[in-house]
């Protein structure tokens, strides 16, 4: 892919879209300000924390592209609301706040085709309310559904020509299970390197999930 | 009557880890505990963006945004770290692979209740992050907060008024006037702070708690 | 007539793999398909015991035990495959990443059903194997079998009477007589070896059998 | 550790083990002889396969020291039944046969602290009968149980002082999810290797997940 604007072109609105990152490591810059210029509208998207004022993820929501945002965080840092909870106030981006490591889980089972599961997290409190809650071995867990996506977006650090993504540090967070769970994954990297060049015992995310990679050779 | 220093509570925290743990840090106060793990013990600190073996702080040359643990905090790797994804991190912890979090609250429960992900604001977004997952997960939940709110309600209680983060969990909690011990029979005190009586103690405290009897001096060095 | 080889069964079923295809080969007949990839495609072999790219057969000096296939075959890898866990190898096929798998059958019905792990042997241990997860997982499930049992049993049927591997999910079968389509309205022969009439054909399948009005010669070249 | 009898020695009678392996690569053959030695019996084992005739695992069922046996396959090669299969005919020994992707995912599950989860695997077979089938977006789904294990066996190539273990090619198979399925997990590895020679993103199993590696220099 030429741009990271190709790249998204066929993202139509009403898309369920994930986006990895955590803390700004591996959060698709690119990809996402390509999206806010692309315009498509009614996004669900599926992304661990709203974004900071300023960023990528932040423009996408506060420019009112999201009908609902799936997170474990959707909390501004500043002393007035940001744009995004003024929208959550107003009733118009719908949250489901979700527990970070039932997050991941939920993406990861959507990946590996899996329904749904039960978990021990959140047992007793107000994020298990209206769940299905079942005793195994006398212990209580809750059913946690599946996540998957129209369309993934992720950055790493580098991938050849089959699409094998490598990350720097803590980049990976959400990207592999996200790669699995999306119908159509796209990725940015900073360069693509030779085929060959992983370790086989090494490739944090297989080629088989990737499906576009846009090389921008300024992210690194 | 001296109350412990925000960082004397995390240093004092910080001495009953025991050698050879695997410990997740929360954001705010726990994450300070890092800094007085005693030398002589490998403690392993692991963070639930990916990290299996988080080193010392970056320095400013080497803070890589790109290294970061789950607070944002730019971190270094100690010799044979892992880094893993998201799923497999929180497997860890939700698979009980995780000996000790210590994590912050606004309140904890005699029976263990404790809440610490919902402030109740007026208006903030909700934000849940790890906290629940590593309440249900980890092997031994210990909290680190003060003891009372900065208006002098207690923090200790019968019963949570704030969103639990998970019910019946916390087994110790680390405050500026005392170390506490959630039991079957509810608070039981093990060490308080010189000066500070059983009575002015329960005064501070909104739920009964026992003072043990071999209870002990509550101290740490000038930090 | 000439019915098809087993190795020409392999190589036609080989021609049918698509450029840029993920393709997992069952055991027995389907991995000899590897041996007839066209070279100018790109089609990337996926092994569920954890490759992602498996290369030509080991030579006698290149074999390594700890490189296997499925099968227990020692293989090589090609440039750029990956080296997973098993639970993230089947994590590719039950979430819907391979294009195509191609498996041994005793039976397949005109409903798409088919079985191939349960032969109903008097003693023998029970083997499944990895057979319900690509039958249930993969995009597209071919299957590769002899027409009929040595016996002259058809093997293409209106029920399965083994027990079943996964229900309606064969969309393509290939014979040593024929390419036979799995469609709402039952078996299509899309190519029948020449000298093979539409009524022996019907003879030696246990179900309705449409030949189709552009129905080609199935033939394979000397192998 | 110094030898792979110290290493069981504490495994008890009624003991689950899981032991890892697949076509003879990763099998933890050091491990599996001592406790053929060691002699503990009623025993349940995970494993994916029956060993072949005069394999160290097929001497463990053999010599009667399993009582249950959860595999995606028990059958013998050869034209006369096996041990194990005179066994299970004679009702001495019982057989849970389970779908290997499924056999993998319990195993992963286990490991990840969850106690059951929905997969289409088996769905209209006899393998999913008795088991509750539920629809999700309109695709039915059978539930299966996590699986957990008192001890983990496992091989690996080289492991850090740490626990950090490496694999050679597909060595890995079930290593890594037994591995955190185990309450107690024990590696056989040829090599020790210094702390820091794993680079850290490519850490197969990391050592969180290993209590015990003996040292078998004759492995490599």
């Amino acid at each position: 892919m030429k741009s990271a604007a190709d790249a998204i072109a066929d993202i139509p609105d009403g898309a369920t879209i994930m986006v990895s990152g955590f803390q700004g490591s591996g959060m698709p810059n690119a990809l996402l300000r390509a999206l806010v210029d692309h315009g498509a509208k009614d996004l669900t998207l599926i992304c661990n924390g709203a974004g900071p004022h300023g960023t990528q993820q932040a423009r996408l929501t506060d420019a009112g592209q999201v009908r609902k945002l799936i997170c474990s965080s959707a909390r501004g840092r500043s002393d007035e609301p940001t744009p995004l909870e003024r929208l959550w106030r107003a009733g118009e981006i719908a949250l489901e706040l979700v527990p970070q490591g039932t997050f991941a889980e939920r993406i990861r089972a959507g990946g590996a085709g899996l329904a749904a599961f039960y978990t021990p997290v959140s047992v007793g409190t107000d994020l298990a309310k209206g769940k299905e809650a079942r005793d195994f071995d006398g212990r209580t867990y809750v059913l946690e559904t599946a996540l998957k996506a129209d369309f993934t977006l992720l950055r790493a650090d580098r991938a050849d020509r089959l699409g094998n993504l490598g990350y720097r540090g803590t980049q990976i967070n959400f990207g592999p299970a996200m790669a699995a769970a999306g119908a159509t994954t796209i990725a940015e990297v900073g360069e693509i390197v030779e085929v060959g060049s992983f370790a086989p015992e090494c490739v944090q995310t297989p080629g088989i999930f990737v499906d576009r990679v846009v090389v921008l050779p300024d992210l690194r | 009557m001296q109350p412990l220093s925000r960082t004397q509570i995390t240093w004092r925290a910080a001495q009953d880890i025991a050698d050879g743990s695997y410990v997740n840090l929360g954001i705010g106060l726990p994450v300070l505990v890092a800094n007085h793990l005693p030398a002589d013990r490998e403690i392993i600190l692991h963070s639930e963006n990916g990290i299996v073996g988080i080193g010392p702080a970056a320095s400013d040359d080497q803070a890589d945004p790109d290294l970061v643990d789950a607070g944002g905090q730019r971190v270094t790797l100690r010799p044979g770290a892992a880094l893993v994804d998201s799923a497999a991190a929180f497997g860890m912890i939700v698979g009980g692979n995780i000996d000790i979090t210590l994590l912050g609250a606004f309140q904890v429960a005699s029976n263990g209740d404790f809440a610490n992900w919902d402030s109740m604001h007026p208006w903030k977004g909700p934000l849940v992050g790890g906290a629940m997952d590593l309440a249900a997960g980890a092997r031994e939940v210990r909290v680190i907060m003060q003891h009372t709110t900065k208006e002098g309600e207690p923090r200790l209680v019968t019963q949570c008024s704030y969103p639990l983060t998970a019910p019946g969990v916390v087994k110790r909690i680390y405050t500026d006037l005392a170390i506490v011990d959630v039991t079957a029979e509810g608070f039981i005190a093990r060490e308080i702070v010189a000066g500070l009586t059983p009575e002015a103690l329960s005064e501070k405290t909104g739920a009964p708690i026992v003072v043990a009897s071999n209870c002990a001096t509550l101290s740490a060095p000038d930090l």
